[in-house]
């Protein structure tokens, strides 16, 4: 039963780290390399909040706020002008993004550790299912679902989702039907932005915050972003459920075959629905 | 040359709970000029796909010549002798037209691409890529990026484009659609001059030309078919009249 | 009162200038038609119209007012409703989205999803399926009900019958005729010059980016052979 | 002709996972470089520094350009891949490399490399200290965790033999990958089972997600945490309060006793304004320890350095008395042991304090 | 092809071999080091454009590719006891059978998913690598004192002599692929970029092409690994991880997809620019950072953009 809890705790901190990825991969079309930097990023600025004001809560308010803003100056600065161009560009580009950003993570904190400690409110242990389970995976476990939730609702289902979505397919055509093409891309980089820098908030209390941890969570998310189908919210969900209890079980069981369990799961899915899980086919003629 | 005979059985097409084609059987014989009609999403294109290869078959067989090439790969059909044009233009972006001939003509030329001599050491390509070049009128365009072209001018590449692979089977889905109105005739000129001797299976909204050309005619409606026969009969067939043609037709 | 003018446009793809001073006005209410052959512009001036192709020089004005250096949103806010050639369906939309797309803007009118359902009963049957997978003129039927959608002013229609079926041209035909009486401005271009001349008051004829000729419909019907030669290879 | 230099290819990591650790070695070199006045063999020294990014192709990369321009040897690396890769270099040039840092008991052994020589501790010996804390402190059952990578599987693998031997039950033990970012369901394994201690034979940040996850169930309340490498000042501030009553071997401590030692924090604290971290006073302490053994050849042949190193021992180092092994040039000293507790201004408000000095007999093989 | 852009590649051509001739000017070591690795690399990214530039397949997973040669060389020469050349022409193999397994799975789809799938498969190698096969691969800590050639009587543990055996490889790999590139197979691997389904209406077997590009592009991967290995005495997992895929890329994309010599230019000015902003500043890898944005902003088709009069044909969006 533990393994139970534990492994929605580990989805759900795996669905708010690849959201924002997905968001932006599915409706801008860009490959956000940068994502881990972002993740980073929000987990150092809810440290320095947590410095200044104590609260992990207005941490967790303001950071992703902060990136936000910032992942909507680097869409106006820096993408907007490749959108016309090739795809692949794009990853040039958002891979300067991590260097330009760990540079100034590096000057602004420095190389050595830094923690936030996990909030008062959940700090303490609550015997479940005969387990100690950490109050704060628990917190994980609902705010995830809350975002997920919203997310599903926002992006699958509203109609800000149907225009997104438009945008990201035919530019043109949706501006022509009344869209500001350009506020929208800003907005959903800086919504992605945002979500990357959640996920590092709310892993910023169990993990060292350092300056290599948003490069070993990409691939993870790229994990699930993958599983899920490209851009699908519903997909990203189900996506990190399935590894998120795949991981817990893993580590029940056979801990050093975990990351080969991942993979392995991963190729499956590829090989036997090659857009993901979530995917819907077109036609070719 | 001599066209080739196709024949299919009880094909279906299934998209989810959707029966785009819904067991057609039918022989076309060879050198012959089938004009395909019936009202938008009758499933004419995706029995065209099933007959090219672009479309998974629930159910059914299609032969050419009595060889069974249901299975068969997309560019083994085209070897084997079938052609065919898309409803939705597929171009080669990125290269000129004269470009997107000549590759045209390397893949029918060659079963094995050549890597050990430079593309411009192929004096036969190039002649064959030009006499297309001429047939569909776009020889002022030769050096044109294809994607800059016109809506016209992309559908004739489209026609192009397929006849190059000399085909004994040729399927043509709307070749004429966004053909200008002064290049109408010129292009109905060109398909009676390239369907002799070839198995032609024409698709085409514009009655007046199906009537024209077509030696025989086929009518779907829902996935299958409806009528078929000469044109005439087709045209006096009260049930095609009110399922496609209208009153006035 | 003009609901739509384009006064001495040039417009460049790259280097190459594909729109050479060209002029075309359209009234309130009225039907005004574009021919040409292929490659002579007629995409290329509606693109100019709704701002796609920005005008090298020249003027756009919309119910008088200069919206020259508009973009196309604020164009289309405007009430200027595009259906382009190659259709442009967003593939990743139902088709339903694709339909309610249109209504994001806020614009109402006459035109509601139901009506549009009246006049292409396919789309409702096809509801929601992926826009990609409808056939080439359930595609056309779906882009010229998402511009009917905007509930626009000015209609600008590029090839709307391609690929539709003699039935369905009909119906389009007189729906084209309805939202004309309704108000809407409209400028077609169609390569079936049957279209046009049943349902257009005033003709333009371009070639090579250049207006050649413009008149009524009875000047074009009385001087056709002119004309005719005037667009032909 | 005698160069104009001592031109030293400083290989540390700058950036990476052990970015951090670069900076404080460097601190390290340089105030024993300026305690000497700049100069060895009468010629100014020169260090050039390279970042290794934590990976050995970089770290070979640079060695290699350094030495193409006449570096007469290298100090470093940090992680113990890159300097396994500079080993072969190493040989391949005929130049000496000094090793402070990395543990990895590979790096020295016998009929190793000829140019090798490591002044710091071993993970070896480390891992004895682990079993001779768990023999002093009287556990007896023993739930272990460790990283997925071959140095730390033999030394689990040497640490259950020896544990077992001891009468100590081992009653679980997980091998997690390298970089690892989540511990709970060991953690819960752990919490569940009736082991007295939990050793851990993770490092760097896999050692700080581990505490820091075990924290939030409280497992240090019940049972003792411990690990050959687990817990520093720097690694301790990273994991927080919950680090308080965690044990780890320590390679060098400021608060070691020994005249020598007092001298160099007091003027490592005047420099710097800190503490001298581990790998800043095994920095200073092997580098000392090798310029004043070549100033003593006069010679600049590397080949009489090496012969001579070999042969040395410091009576007054850092850490007392340490004895060069010619055997696999490896360094014999006293092992360090200590917990986390709360530091007293000006001390870090996580610092280690020492609880337990083993000998170097119980530490290391005898060679021959 | 405009007259004014084959004066571009003419340049291109002459600002290349400059670079690789420096070492014989300026007899310095360092810049000989800084040669050799470029030759490797180039060779690594004109072998990887080859799929990416020409046929317009993505690949994450040439990590694997370049690893598999470096082993391959390494193992063969150790544990078989092979000599240079016929261990190098292994490792090219090793690199193109690699390539041929990865497509049988791979090559079942296209666009982004060929991406993601080899992405996962070329992880999957590096996780196995540097765990499960430690007995082949050491491991996390990769294996030490990989050879280079006894030839000829020659010494190539002097690193002029292997940097002239290195142009020799580079010069040839070169040479063939510009020849590949030019021929009906390489304007076949365009068409299959422009429009797959076309490619196979008229009769391409754009399966059979993909994968024989793709090992093609293994095999260059391969010998290229291999002579990394080689040139550094070093060999390691590390090799095999993403980012190396991420690297070659990254070159690619700076120096200009689609061409020939574009890789090669952009390999020079990463390494140059890593080598060179290192001495200067601290602050290196932020500022190459911002050099990257700036060039992608920039140069629409890369450096090699600069040269060419207008964009390569090749280059379709
Ligand atoms: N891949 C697909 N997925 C789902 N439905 C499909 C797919 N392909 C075709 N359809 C549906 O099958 C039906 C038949 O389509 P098809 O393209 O064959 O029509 P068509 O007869 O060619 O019509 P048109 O004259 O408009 O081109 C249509 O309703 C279409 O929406
Ligand atoms: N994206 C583009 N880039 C460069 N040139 C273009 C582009 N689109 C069109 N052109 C050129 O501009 C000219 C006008 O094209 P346009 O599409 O307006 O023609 P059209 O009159 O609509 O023809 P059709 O009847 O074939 O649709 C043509 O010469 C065409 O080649
Ligand atoms: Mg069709
Ligand atoms: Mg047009």
């Amino acid at each position: 039963m533990s393994t139970i809890v534990i492994g929605l705790s580990l989805s759900f901190l795996l669905f708010l780290l690849a959201a924002g990825l997905t968001l932006i991969f599915g409706m801008l079309g860009v490959i956000n390399f940068a994502h881990g930097a972002l993740y980073m990023l929000g987990a150092y600025i809810c440290y320095q909040i947590v410095q200044w004001t104590g609260s992990f809560w207005i941490g967790l308010a303001l950071a992703p706020l902060v990136v936000a803003g910032l992942g909507a100056a680097m869409e106006r600065l820096a993408l907007k002008p490749v959108y016309d161009r090739d795809h692949v560009y794009q990853l040039l580009l958002t891979f300067g993004f991590i260097l330009v950003i760990e540079e100034a993570v590096r000057l602004v904190w420095g190389l050595d550790y830094k923690q936030v400690p996990t909030p008062d409110l959940f700090s303490q242990p609550v015997a479940l299912f005969g387990s100690q389970i950490p109050s704060y995976r628990l917190f994980i476990i609902v705010f995830g679902a809350v975002v997920s939730a919203l997310l599903f609702l926002v992006i699958d289902k509203s109609r800000y989702g149907m225009v997104i979505r438009a945008t990201s397919s035919d530019s043109d055509m949706a501006e022509t039907l009344g869209i500001n093409v350009s506020r929208v891309r800003t907005f959903v980089f800086a919504l992605g932005s945002g979500l990357a820098a959640l996920g590092g908030v709310v892993a910023a209390p169990l993990v060292p915050i350092e300056l290599g941890m948003g490069f070993s969570v990409i691939i993870d998310c790229f994990v699930v972003v993958i599983i899920g189908g490209l851009g699908s919210i519903r997909g990203a969900i189900f996506a990190a459920l399935l590894l998120g209890m795949a991981r817990a079980l893993g580590f029940t069981y056979a801990a050093e075959w975990v990351d080969l369990i991942t993979f392995s799961l991963l190729i499956v899915t590829l090989l036997t629905r090659p857009a993901g899980l979530f995917s819907r086919k077109g036609r070719a003629a | 040359m001599t066209g080739g005979a196709l024949r299919c059985e009880d094909i279906q097409v299934a998209f989810g709970g959707l029966k785009a084609v819904a067991g057609v059987s039918f022989a076309f014989e060879p050198n012959r000029l089938y004009g395909l009609i019936g009202p938008n999403g009758a499933g004419k294109t995706t029995l065209m796909n099933a007959l090219s290869g672009h479309a998974t078959l629930s159910g059914g067989k299609v032969f050419l010549d009595d060889r069974d090439i249901t299975r068969l790969p997309i560019h083994a059909r085209t070897r084997a002798g079938l052609g065919r044009s898309f409803q939705i233009t597929k171009i080669f972006a990125g290269m000129t037209v004269l470009e997107n001939l000549e590759l045209g003509a390397f893949a029918h030329r060659h079963r094995v691409q050549p890597f050990w001599l430079p593309a411009g050491r192929f004096p036969r390509v190039r002649e064959d890529a030009e006499k297309v070049l001429e047939q569909v009128g776009l020889a002022s365009l030769a050096h044109m990026p294809a994607e800059n072209l016109s809506h016209g001018d992309q559908r004739a590449l489209e026609v192009g484009l397929t006849l190059l692979s000399d085909p004994r089977v040729l399927l043509l889905d709307e070749p004429l659609a966004g053909v200008g109105h002064d290049r109408l005739e010129q292009a109905i000129g060109l398909i009676r001059r390239v369907v002799a001797g070839r198995t032609v299976l024409l698709i085409e909204h514009n009655m007046d030309v199906v009537m024209q050309v077509s030696d025989a005619i086929v009518v779907m409606v829902q996935g299958q078919l409806l009528a078929s026969g000469s044109p005439d009969q087709v045209k006096a067939n009260p049930a095609v009249r009110s399922a496609y043609l209208g009153e006035d037709a | 009162m003009t609901a739509l003018v384009l006064k001495d446009c040039d417009v460049f793809y790259g280097k190459a200038q594909a729109l050479h001073g060209a002029s075309i006005d359209v009234a309130d209410g009225e039907v005004v038609s574009l021919i040409g052959r292929n490659g002579a512009g007629k995409s290329t001036l509606l693109k100019a119209a709704i701002g796609l192709n920005p005008l090298a020089r020249g003027q756009r004005l919309v119910g008088g007012v200069d919206a020259s250096a508009m973009k196309p949103y604020e164009l289309g806010r405007l009430g200027i409703a595009f259906v382009p050639e190659n259709r442009r369906i967003f593939p990743n939309l139902t088709v339903e989205e694709n339909l309610t797309i249109a209504t994001v803007m806020g614009r109402t009118g006459p035109w509601t999803l139901k009506r549009v359902h009246q006049l292409f009963p396919r789309l409702e049957e096809r509801r929601l399926s992926g826009g990609d997978t409808l056939s080439g003129g359930e595609q056309q039927m779906l882009a010229i009900g998402r511009g009917l959608l905007t509930n626009p002013k000015v209609l600008l229609l590029d090839e709307p019958t391609e690929g539709l079926a003699p039935l369905i041209v009909e119906s389009l035909i007189e729906a084209i005729r309805m939202i004309n009486a309704e108000g809407v401005a409209i400028l077609l271009v169609e390569q079936n010059l049957r279209v046009p001349l049943k349902l257009a008051q005033r003709q333009f004829v371009i070639d090579n980016g250049r207006m050649v000729w413009s008149g009524t419909t009875g000047e074009l019907q009385a001087n056709r052979e002119r004309i005719e030669s005037l667009i032909s290879v | 002709a005698e160069p104009a230099d001592f031109h030293i290819a400083g290989i540390l990591a700058f950036s990476g996972a052990y970015g951090i650790i670069g900076k404080d070695m460097r601190q390290g070199v340089e105030l024993a470089i300026a305690d000497r006045g700049g100069k060895v063999l009468g010629k100014p020294i020169r260090v050039s520094w390279e970042d290794d990014e934590t990976k050995p192709q970089p770290a070979v990369q640079k060695a290699t350009r350094l030495l193409a321009g006449g570096a007469q040897m290298i100090f470093g690396a940090v992680g113990s891949a890159s300097t396994l890769a500079l080993q072969s270099l190493a040989d391949q040039r005929k130049v000496p490399l000094l090793v402070t840092i990395s543990a990895d008991d590979k790096i020295t052994r016998v009929n190793g490399s000829r140019y090798t020589f490591r002044t710091s501790n071993t993970l070896g010996m480390e891992i004895r200290m682990s079993l001779e804390f768990a023999k002093v402190r009287g556990l007896k059952k023993i739930y272990g965790v460790a990283a997925d990578y071959q140095a730390t599987r033999d030394g689990w693998t040497m640490f259950q033999t020896e544990a077992e031997k001891l009468g100590i039950a081992i009653v679980g033990i997980d091998f997690a990958p390298l970089g690892n970012r989540d511990f709970s369901v060991i953690v819960d394994k752990m919490a569940k089972s009736d082991a007295d201690g939990i050793a851990v034979f993770v490092t760097g940040n896999d050692a700080v997600t581990f505490l820091k996850q075990s924290g939030q169930v409280g497992l240090g309340r019940t049972k003792v945490q411990f690990g050959p490498v687990l817990q520093d000042e720097t690694l301790a501030a990273a994991v927080g309060p919950a680090a308080v009553g965690v044990y780890s071997g320590v390679r060098y401590h400021f608060s070691y006793d020994s005249p020598a030692n007092k001298t160099f924090v007091a003027a490592y604290r005047a420099k710097y304004g800190e503490f001298p971290s581990s790998f800043a006073g095994e920095a200073y302490d092997g580098i000392s320890w090798w310029l004043d053994v070549v100033e003593a050849t006069k010679s600049w042949d590397r080949e009489r350095w090496v012969d001579a190193f070999a042969a040395s021992t410091r009576e007054n180092s850092l850490e007392g008395r340490k004895t060069m092994r010619a055997c696999d040039h490896q360094a014999a000293q006293v092992g360090l042991w200590g917990v986390v507790t709360e530091g007293q201004a000006p001390l870090p408000p996580l610092t280690m304090k020492i609880t337990n000095v083993f000998e170097p007999a119980n530490l290391f093989d005898t060679c021959s | 092809m405009t007259i004014s852009s084959r004066l571009g590649q003419l340049i291109m051509a002459a600002v290349i071999a400059g670079m690789i001739l420096v070492p014989l000017i300026s007899r310095s070591e360092e810049s000989l080091n800084l040669v050799s690795l470029i030759l490797i690399w180039g060779l690594f990214a004109v072998g990887f454009d080859l799929i990416f530039g020409l046929a317009g397949m993505l690949s994450f997973g040439h990590a694997a590719l370049f690893g598999a040669g470096g082993y391959a060389l390494t193992l063969l020469m150790t544990k078989a006891g092979l000599g240079f050349m016929p261990a190098l022409a292994g490792a090219g193999l090793a690199g193109a059978a690699f390539a041929f397994v990865l497509s049988i799975l791979a090559l079942r789809v296209s666009g982004l998913f060929f991406s993601l799938l080899t992405l996962a498969l070329a992880q999957l190698a590096y996780i196995l690598a540097s765990t499960k096969l430690r007995a082949f691969t050491g491991g996390l800590d990769g294996l030490p004192g990989v050879p280079r050639p006894e030839l000829f009587g020659l010494d190539f543990y002097d690193n002029r002599t292997f940097y002239y055996f290195l142009i020799v490889v580079f010069l040839v790999g070169l040479a063939v692929m510009a020849l590949l590139r030019a021929s009906p197979f390489g304007k076949a691997l365009r068409a299959i970029q422009a429009n797959a389904v076309r490619a196979d209406q008229i009769g391409f077997n754009v399966q059979r092409l993909r994968q024989c590009a793709f090992m093609i592009s293994g095999a260059y991967a391969g010998v290229a690994g291999a002579l990394l290995a080689s040139l550094m005495f070093y060999i390691s997992p590390q090799m095999l991880h993403w980012t190396t895929s991420g690297d070659v890329l990254i070159m690619t994309l700076l120096g200009g997809k689609g061409t020939l010599l574009g890789p090669v230019l952009g390999v020079a000015v990463f390494e140059l620019l890593k080598e060179e902003l290192s001495q200067i500043t601290q602050h290196w890898y932020g500022i190459l950072g911002l050099i990257f944005i700036l060039c992608t902003i920039l140069l629409p088709s890369g450096i090699a953009g600069l040269f060419a009069g207008r964009r390569d044909k090749g280059d379709a969006r």
